[in-house]
Formats: C-alpha cells, structure tokens, sequence
C-alpha cells in the first residue's frame, strides 16, 4: 500500500540482442527479471504474464515494465483485483495450452490463494494422471526488509515446501534471477518463484552464457542445484534470498576474526539439494541457517534435520537455525529487531564453534 | 431473465428432432439406472461411496447433450456422472473415482473433453475462466462449460469467476444446478435473494433460469447459452431449478434435516416420467421404445458394474511418478525407500 | 437504486443543519490539509509512506460522521484518514502507522469504535459482518460500517460477506468509495457491469449508488442506510462514486497508467470547493468562517506533525508480548535471547 | 463427499449432570467431543457453534449433534457454504466479545480459509495490541485414514504451527479430546483444534476428574504439555492425532522383540512442548517422530531439530521421520501406502537401533 521503495523505473529499457548470447553485463536484479520475462514472451508464444497492475504500469515493482508496450495487450494483461481468480484462471490457462505467468503483488496476497495453489495447481497434473500439466511460473515479491505495510514481509517458503506438486525457488542476486527465472519459466511443471524484492534494485554481473553451468551439487546443464557462494573450512552458513547476501556480509566479517565461512545459496527450496548440504557440512562439520521466517516449523528445521541426517558422524555440534521470531511481521521501526541482522548470525556462529559436549 | 436471444437468430439452438428426444430419453433413462445401481453398489460393499443425482437428470443430460466435444470444455462437480454420460464419457473411468481407486477419475480428460472430477465445492468454475480466455486469446471458439451447486454459489471463487469472465467476455457458461440443498442446508438459507442466476444482472451478462426438470428447456437453455458464448458476446449464468431427490451422498441421512413430505412437495414433477410423458403425447415413442430403453439400460449397467468390480487398485509406484512432469530427486529416494519398504513385507 | 425510504418516516435522516453543515465544511477543510501535509511528510524524510485520499474527502468524512460512536463500529481500508477524523479518532495515533509505528495504529479501537487499519484489501469486510451478526444476537442495535473500494470489490470476501450478511440479515453497511482506480486498474476493467451498488439486488438488499462528491449526498445515504440496518431490516450497499485524485500512495506514479486530461475529466466537481459554494450561495459561512477552518486546520497539521516527528519506535519486546493474551514458553524463550542478543550488542 | 464413514449418530445422548464432577465414562471421540462442546455453551453464554452443516443436521460427522435442539439457533447455527466467510466472520464476532467456535467440515476446506486464518485472526490481537482478543476455537476434522475422497485426509499441522499467532493442538483419545477442547474453547486465543477423523468411533475412558492431572512436562493445574503413553528405555516413538494409538501397537509389538518403547503424545503442535520431547529422549537416546503429512517441511523435521538441540550429546543416532510421501494424498486404495503403516515405523525403529558411526 505505502511507504516502500516501488517506483523507480528500471534505466531506460536497455535494448538487447535477439540471442543473449555470451555476454556479461551489469543489472539490478529487477532488470535481470524483466529480461528474462522478455526473453521468455519472445521465445514461448504461449507465456502469458498476467495479475494486478503488471500491464501498463509494469507491476508497482516495475518487474514487467513495457512488456505490454512491446509484446501486446494479450500476452501481458491486468487483471481484476484478486488472487484466487488469478491463480484460478492460471489453472485453465494451462489447461488450454499456455504457460501462465502470473505475479502476486506481495507475499502476503499470496493468502487468498492458496486453495487454488495447494488444491488445483499442485495437484491437477497428478489428478489429471500427466494429461492436465501445469506449466505456470507463479512470481511471488517475497521476504521483507523494505519498511513497508503489513503483509508486504513474509516469507512463505515453508508453506510452499510442505505441498506435494509444487517446486519452489528464489534467487540471491541478479545473475541467478535471470537464470533461475528463464529456467523456471520454461519447465512444464507449477514453480513458485520468490523474489527477494530488498535486493531489486542491487546491480550485480549477469553472465548470459553461464546458463549451463552447473551450480555445486547440481547435475550438470541445469540450474537445480544450491550453490557455494563462498567456500570456507569452519562452517557452513545456509541460506536463500534475500538473505545470502547477509551471510556472505557475515563472512567477511568473520574471516577478519580468522574463521572460515562457506556460504551456500539454497536457491532451489524444494527440491531441496541435500547432496549440497551434506557435501559442504562435511567438510565444515558445523552448520548455522538462516531465514527471515519465523522459526518453528521454518525451513531451517528441514534444512536442519537433512544436515543432521546426512552428517550425524562428523557434525560438531547441532546446527543453529538464526531466524526471525515466532511473531507476526512487525512494522518498519522494529523491522531490523525481527531480521536475522548480522549481530544474530555471528551470535549463532560464535554458538557453534563453543559449542561444548555434556 | 428468462430467454436470450440467439445471436444467429435461430439456428444455434434448433427443437430437438424427434431422433435426438429419443437419445435423450435413453440417456436420461441410462443415468437414473445407473446411479440407483451405484447407490445399490455402495450398500454392497463394491465401492466405498456415491453421490447420487436422482432427479437432475434432465438437468445433467440436457446440458452435457449441448456440448460439442469437438471444441468444448467441461468443468464438473462431483455429482455430474449424468453430464459425462451424455458426454460419452467411458463410464468404468468416471465411476473409478468412487471406487476410490484414482482422485479425479481414470477417463482421460483431454480426449472427453471433461476435466477432472472436483471434489472441492466451486473448486473448477475459475478453471473454466481460464480456459475460455484461452480461447479468446487463440480465436478459438470453443466454450466452457462450469458447473456449480446451490451451495457452491456461495464461494468467493465463484463471484471472482463471473466478474473476471464478464470482464474479460470469456465464453463461459455457468451452468448452475439449483438441487434445493446443499448437504442439509436449503437454499432460502444459502443464495440470499434466492437466484443465482438474478446475480448475472449484477455483473452485466446475461442469465437465464430454467426448469431443470424439463430436459428440453435445460437443452434449449444450455444451446442458447453456448451460442451466445460462441459469438463473442461474453459469459452467461444458467440456473438450472431441480431437485436433489436422493441423500447428499451415500453416507448422509436426509431424515435429519427433510420430512417426506417436504420432499415430496420440493421434488416437483419427475424428469424422467415428464419426458416419456411428452414423448407419448406427441408420438415420438411407445411402449416398446421405452422398454428397450429400460433393458439397454440395465446392459449398461451391469457392464459397468463389471468394469468396477474388475478394476484393481493402481500400482503404488504411481504416487511417485504422477505429480510432476519432471520427477525430483527427493521423490525419486521415496519412492525407492518405498519400494524397498513393501516389498520386505 | 437510488433512494432508501426511510423505516421511520423521516426522522432517522434528517437534513443537517447550519451548524452541522459548517461542522462538515471544517472537517473536510482539516481532512485536506492533513492528507497534502502527510504527502509532504514523506518527501521531507518524516514518514516512509502516504496513501492520500485527495479528492474522496466528502465521502470519508460524510459517512464518517453518520456514525454513532456509541453503538457502531467501523471497519476502515488503509486509505481512511478522513472518516477517522470524522469519528473523532486521535490523529497521531492514527498516523502512526505511516511513520511505521505500529500496522493498525496506536488508537483504541475499542474505545475509537474504528479497528485497525486494514492492510489486506477486503479483509476486514466480513469482520464487519461477523460483528453485526453479534449485535442481532445480542439484541443490541449498533450497525457496522464496512469501508471497500472499487478494486476490492473484485475479492470473494465481499461476495461471502454480502451473502452472508443478507441470509442472516446483519446490520452492515457496505460502504464502497468507488473512486475509478485500483493503483493502475479503471473501474471499467475491475467491476464487470459498472457498479458495485447494483450487486446487491441479486443478495436481494438495497443498493444505493451516489454522488461522492456531495457531502450531503453522502451523509444522507449513510443515515439511511444506517436506519435501514438498525430497524433490523438486514444489509445495504452504499456506492459513494468519487475519484482518487493523487496518486495510488507516495511511491505511486501515475504519469504511467493516465493522462493529466483524463484526471481532469474524471476527477469531477472538487467536494470541497462544492460545499463551500452551497455554503456561501445558502448564507450559512462566509469568507470569516473560511479562513478560520483553514487556520483551524494548518494548526491541527502542525500539532499532528509534532506528535509524529515525536512518536519513538515501539520497544522492541512488544513484538513478543502483544502476539497472544496467554504467552508461551517458547515466545518468552525468543525475547529472553533477543533481549540478551540486543543488550550485547 | 462421497464414501466416507460420517452418517452413524452417536448412541443415543447420554444424559450428564450439570457439573461432570469425578467420574469415568466409556466415550467415543465423537461423544467426548460432543460432552465438551455441550459444557462449553452451557457454561460461557458468550460460546457460539456454526459451520457448514453443525446446526440442524449436528456436523458430518455429529460432532455438534443435538446441541442446536439444546441451545437453540442462536448458539448454534448453519452459515452458507464459504469458509473464509466461516473464518472471517469469527473475527467480527470475536470483536464483538464472542467465543466462536467454528467448524470447517474437513481439513483440505480449510484452504479457502487461509488468508483469514493468517492474516486475521492470527494477528488481530498483536494489530490491536492486546485490545482485541480473538478468542477463535477453529474445529477442523482432521487426517487421513477413513478411504474419503480427495481433500478429505490433510494434514496440515506443520503449516499452521508456523503461523504466528495461533496455537495446535490435536487430541488422541477420547480424554484426551474431551479435555483438550474443554480447555481450548476457554482459552482468549485462538487456537486451531485438529481432530483425528479415523479415531471419531473409537471409545476409551473419559476421566472427567482429571482435568487437572498435569501431563509429563507440562505446568501443573494446565493441559498444555506433551504426554507420555507408554514408557519405554530404548526409544522415543513421537506422535500426535490419529498416529498416536498406531505408535502404542507398534510399541506393543516391539515390546515382543526386546524392545522397549517409549511413546511420546506430542497433544500440542504449538507451541511445542520441547523439555517433555528432550526429557524423554535424553533418557532413551533414539527418537523417531510420525506424521502422516508429507515429510518434506513436515513438523517432523522441527521436532527432529528440537530433539538434536537438546539431547546432541547424548543421541545415538540421528532422528528418523517416518511420514506420509512428497505426493498429494492419494485415493483410497492407496491410502495404506501412504500413510506410515506399522511396518514402516518398525523400519524406521530399526534404522535408528541399527545406526552404526562412520
Ligand atoms: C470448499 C469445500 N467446502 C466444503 C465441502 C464439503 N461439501 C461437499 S459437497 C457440499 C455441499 C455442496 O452443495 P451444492 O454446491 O449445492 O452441490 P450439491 O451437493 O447440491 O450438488 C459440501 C459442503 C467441499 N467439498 N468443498
Ligand atoms: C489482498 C490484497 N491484494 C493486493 C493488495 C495490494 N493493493 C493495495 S491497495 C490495492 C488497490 C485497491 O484498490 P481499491 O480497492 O479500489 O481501493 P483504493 O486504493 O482505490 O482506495 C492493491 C492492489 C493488497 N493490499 N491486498
Ligand atoms: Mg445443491
Ligand atoms: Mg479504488
């Protein structure tokens, strides 16, 4: 509603080759989007990107600004305000043969549609026996860190885990947004794709060729994998979204104290890439995870308890989960005691590397 | 409310010829058998539960009679086994759904044009929305075809539905089966004004209601409907006004919540009995039609029960290999440690 | 559709008199001060965000001051700064949640009679139905006053909740302030037939449609439909059709979705321009009286400002002891660790 | 819909003094259920019962049977069929100083009632700091196991344990039921009450005394705390809900072969009684945790995390989850595989029993 960073228009629309090609170039991650977006409109004459205001205006994030302008009125539509009817139509738009792209304005709108996520979009492929795919990429602004409204924070990743049929994923920076959501976009089955929306506007390096190259533990040629975003030997940091870019913050600092950060991206959150995790906490032995959710029944437990499984011989001491707290989202003024700030997570650090038997 | 003019003047929506009153008499007597055998099934162990529609056949046939399958989509409930019938629907995969043996149905939704059973209440009628844009945004002219109860009316989704579809003039029919109830509660306690259909008004598309035991008019209805749809002209509401004879479902005790009586003075006239009578009146079939409908019938169904009884469940690995396009890792180990884990058994 | 008779003759609406004209004029004078400044807030650093409500002044602060603060309860959007005032409500606490105090605001509702400011757009819609069912079940006669806008209007709560309310004949007010836009959406793309009035014939309850830039008009329809609800006679819909004039909220831009000529044809008769006009044309103010609610009004903006540029944050354990009425032990864990966390630090 | 075991009336309705006072009575969950619902509206004029169907007809599954004869159509009434209206009208009532204790007729149809559940009711206490108290018990017959149609056998304790706001609980035997919802439907929280379908018919003893026999680890005078049912030397079995009486036959069979097997009756879901889940397993040393919903961000893997949090040194192995698959809960003839089955939670014994280090 009011009170967050939304309007900025993306730089002039930056004109961009037919084939991306090999290049690199530097974008904020909600010009990385909206290329990826174009791309896809280009190359799949059945995506469609439709939800509240992301027609003429380009979404109040601007994430699909003058895709409508340049792709026309159907593939790139408004429509009226809700989020069941969004989901909903999706649903039959798949049915008919499209791949539905809608957006949900903010995390928290997400709410009222969930029975069509949950019940219809995770489901129709399995009910319809593989007749009835549901190719739809379903855009979720996601986490908070903003100051914005209420409902304009959340973190819904463990909702989304929990439900058979659907995959779930959230790039770190501008160069995995691209990918992940060219990548999303293109898969016949339903992918919910959160936007970290505190870091649409970072610039970061976007390399268009490096496509297939295989994040850790990834198969190779797909970008399913988690991925190190800083190898260390002390201890393992997890985390996905928004906050990654924290953690590798938090790793410098620690490297100053003379400890060795790894930092894995999660990216995808379900599936989860447990070969990843495991991989990297054998070799730490120590593991703190970090999320803006609040703690019970977060991700962090499953990340948790697929470390604890995978490495139960080797961990040094149980693995810490720094996370938001067991309350309602608050309002800006307390929003930096609610995030894991970079006090809490070496807290958590520090935790874990005392961490003393019996 | 009660006619809409046909966009082509008249040749959208023809009588039924006398050939095609017979069809639907057979058809109508084809489903009332056949749902009477699937409650008698439920009581005999054969399938764990049912969902009769005695009494909306007319409604049921009528309008799935309506259909072109050749560029049509249908979106049912739970209770339309008289729409897929007439729709040509196998019927041992519709009925394997009560059988318990797969959510949604074993018919293939795609070559019936009939999507998946629903079992959530208004769950499909956004479904429909979102296929019929497609059809916008494709020039196709094919129309759904969403059906809804009494009860379901009262959803959110549906009001999302015929705003989004009014809107966008998506070719929509919603094809409202007004049965009286919805489980136990009567409609005078559900659809505050009492008229689904009075609700199109407010969204500035047509609607239409009919008496849903006269099959001719739910024919005449549904085909009007449709060829409005097909012309571009947007959504229209059909309310179909029925009645639900039998229980809610085969586990429901309508003693509770309905005297005899009041069932007896809510039915109205039997669709089924209203029809042969016509067709007896004007000539179109006699006595030897009407057996021959009955014994058809009767071969029907014990076919049918005889699918039933033959299907087995489905192979667990299906759990595993039907939710995605592309399988997970994750979902790949389960279904080993599953594999692993009953065959030790 | 556009008149409400009255269930006592008359008295339950009478026309406002001078005093009450002026009492509006000043409020809506104060109301368009307090909106210009708190934009200006948000450019100079004050607070991190505005929704304005420039231009739907008459229709906030007209139904607003229909209320009876003694028995009803309203259910504000996000965008009511104009019927808070109009009730009375501390403006301070109200503004608090621009400045990021607090979501819903520092006021009482209980006290204020006006509950949190609502985020979620139709959330609170079936609040107030649930509320107001409350009253008949406790034979009081308070009547709840549910604000929505154009673009709400889409959502599946207000569908539940007008049906809802017209099966149980609950004494709500629906208020919708249609004011053309949803952010970037036109009314013509949002709410399929043109009217959200026009969708109460089908829950069969009154709807009024008027002009929301007539405080009168306003006040007049709200007082009706008030008497409506209180004389146990069930819901009504009010449709106050005005324009948002500013933009959707601070960070909005509205340069991208319409023209400066379309705002000014759309925008209709300034609501306050139009009262003053009737007040100087009847002889009930003057250019004294004029000015005096105008420096009435730049010295509440400046003693509101005072108390916003004052207002600290909230300490931060309120996160944890405002969730529940009975804390818990794994929530007392949670602030004990924040709080050593904190202090450390 | 269709096929599910919900006509059978309860014997005819036992007559019951006005105060229960010190007795035992041979109850089904359903009668228990029912005695508590009866209590309450007899006891706070401010109760109020209403769903879809639990007026006239008493609930689908009877719960609510005869108690509108009883307490007349104002205590206990039928709404239309839309359960965020359900959902979102308790609020209004709530604000109005009611106890609504609403009915949703089955757990997957609590889906369209999400967005109240979360954003509503959830929150509306910490909006209105503490001066609107939404004291909301949400009735949701619950899991899977009675061979129903599709959305008739969810589980979805793990997302709402993650809600902030709102406290889960979920009783396993017909005491258990009648005391738990005796004190839910008294509490100025809104707590989420999941009843365990398939245990409906099932009688136990009710001891109507006991009210106030503190569980293992929970504060005296308060039911609040996890229970032991059964103790046990060699392992924790944790449960809650219909898994529950499925853990005490695995338990007894075990027991044949040597092994003894604590069982631990989880009863709240949130918050979690971590002290009764670490005194148990710092005990016994192994622990393997049950649920019926999917595993993958299921509460198992949150009661997994807090088990290794507190007991890290003294485990013997890591935490096993026994759980439904990462599949949409299947139909009736496949019921059986999915729900974790005696044999499966005997594996999952065996794993941890046999775990070997490195
Ligand atoms: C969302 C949802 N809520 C509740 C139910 C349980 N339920 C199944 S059928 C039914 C009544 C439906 O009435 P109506 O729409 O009139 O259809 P009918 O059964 O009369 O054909 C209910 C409440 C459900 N399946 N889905
Ligand atoms: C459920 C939900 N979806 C989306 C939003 C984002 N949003 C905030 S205001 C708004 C437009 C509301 O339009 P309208 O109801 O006409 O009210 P107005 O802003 O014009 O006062 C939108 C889409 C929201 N707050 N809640
Ligand atoms: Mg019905
Ligand atoms: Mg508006």
């Amino acid at each position: 509603m009011t009170g967050f960073r939304q309007a900025q228009s993306p730089d002039a629309p930056t004109p961009h080759p037919e084939a991306p090609g090999k290049r690199t170039e530097q974008l904020s991650m909600q010009q990385a989007l909206n290329r990826a977006l174009d791309e896809v409109l280009a190359e799949n004459p059945k995506a469609v990107i439709f939800g509240e205001d992301c027609g003429r205006l380009g979404g109040v994030f601007r994430i699909t600004d003058g895709l409508q302008a340049k792709h026309g009125e159907k593939r790139v539509f408004d429509t009226p305000l809700a989020e069941s009817g969004i989901l909903g139509m999706s649903v039959g738009l798949a049915m008919a043969g499209f791949h539905p792209i809608p957006e949900v304005q903010f995390d928290g709108f997400a709410y009222p549609a969930v029975n069509q996520i949950i019940c219809q979009i995770a489901r129709m492929n399995y009910r319809s026996r593989g007749t009835l795919p549901m190719p739809i990429t379903l855009r979720v602004p996601s986490f908070g860190g903003i100051r914005a409204p209420e409902h304009h924070g959340e973190s819904l990743e463990a909702l989304f885990a929990h439900v058979p049929g659907l995959k779930v994923v959230s790039p770190s920076n501008p160069h995995e947004a691209y990918h992940l959501l060219k990548y999303a976009a293109t898969r016949p089955d339903p992918v919910i794709f959160m936007e970290p929306k505190s870091r649409y506007w970072q610039k970061g390096d976007v390399d268009f060729g490096a496509a297939d190259a295989p994040g850790a533990g990834s198969p190779a040629g797909a970008p399913t994998g988690a991925k190190v975003m800083r190898e260390g030997r002390h201890l393992t940091l997890i985390a996905w979204g928004a906050m990654v870019s924290r953690c590798l913050q938090v790793a410098g600092l620690a490297a100053e104290d003379g400890i060795d950060v790894e930092v894995l991206d999660l990216r995808w959150i379900k599936p989860i890439d447990a070969d990843a995790l495991v991989a990297s906490v054998r070799k730490t032995r120590r593991a703190v995870v970090v999320h803006e959710a609040p703690l019970t029944s977060g991700l962090g437990a499953e990340v948790a308890q697929l470390v604890t499984q995978g490495c139960f011989d080797t961990l040094k001491a149980p693995v810490e989960r720094v996370t938001g707290f067991d309350v309602p989202y608050p309002s800006g003024d307390l929003e930096d005691e609610y995030i894991p700030n970079i006090d809490r997570i070496l807290f958590g650090i520090q935790r874990v590397l005392e961490y003393k038997r019996g | 409310m009660d006619t809409l003019p046909l966009p082509d003047g008249g040749t959208a929506a023809p009588p039924p010829t006398p050939d095609q009153l017979r069809e639907l008499y057979s058809l109508m007597a084809a489903v009332r058998h056949l749902d009477a055998a699937a409650v008698a099934w439920q009581r005999q162990g054969i399938i764990p539960g049912y969902a009769p529609e005695l009494g909306q056949e007319a409604a049921q046939v009528g309008s799935g009679y309506a259909v072109d399958t050749a560029r049509d989509f249908v979106f049912p409930t739970y209770r339309e086994m008289g729409v897929a019938r007439a729709m040509g629907v196998d019927m041992v995969a519709y009925m394997s759904t009560h059988k318990a043996t797969w959510h949604g149905g074993l018919y293939d939704p795609v070559a019936s044009r009939l999507a998946p059973i629903q079992a959530v209440v208004a769950g499909s009628v956004l479904h429909a929305v979102g296929w019929a844009h497609g059809q916008t945004l494709e020039q196709n002219d094919g129309v759904a075809l969403a059906y809804l109860g009494d009860g379901a009316s009262s959803q959110g989704d549906v009001h999302e539905a015929m705003n989004f579809a009014a809107v966008m003039k998506a070719p929509v029919v919603f094809f409202v089966q007004n049965n009286g109830w919805a489980i136990s509660v009567p409609t005078e306690r559900q659809v505050a004004g009492g008229s689904v259909a009075a609700r199109a008004a407010g969204y500035g598309i047509p609607g239409l209601q009919v008496d849903g035991n006269d099959v001719i008019a739910v024919l005449d209805a549904t085909r009007r409907a449709i060829a409005h749809c097909r012309s571009g002209r947007g959504p229209v509401v059909v309310e179909a006004m029925t009645y639900r004879r039998g229980p809610h479902s085969t586990s429901d005790d309508p003693g509770r919540y309905r005297s005899l009586d009041e069932e007896r003075s809510g039915a109205g006239e039997d669709p089924l009995g209203r029809l042969r009578q016509r067709l007896l009146d004007d000539g179109i079939a006699d006595d030897a039609f009407f057996a021959a409908a009955q014994a058809a019938a009767a071969a029907e169904e014990a076919s049918v029960r005889e699918g039933i009884e033959a299907l087995g469940p489905r192979p667990g690995s299906e759990m595993f290999d039907l939710v995605f396009q592309e399988t997970t890792p994750a979902l790949q180990n389960q279904a080993a440690s599953w594999r692993e884990e009953s065959e030790h058994v």
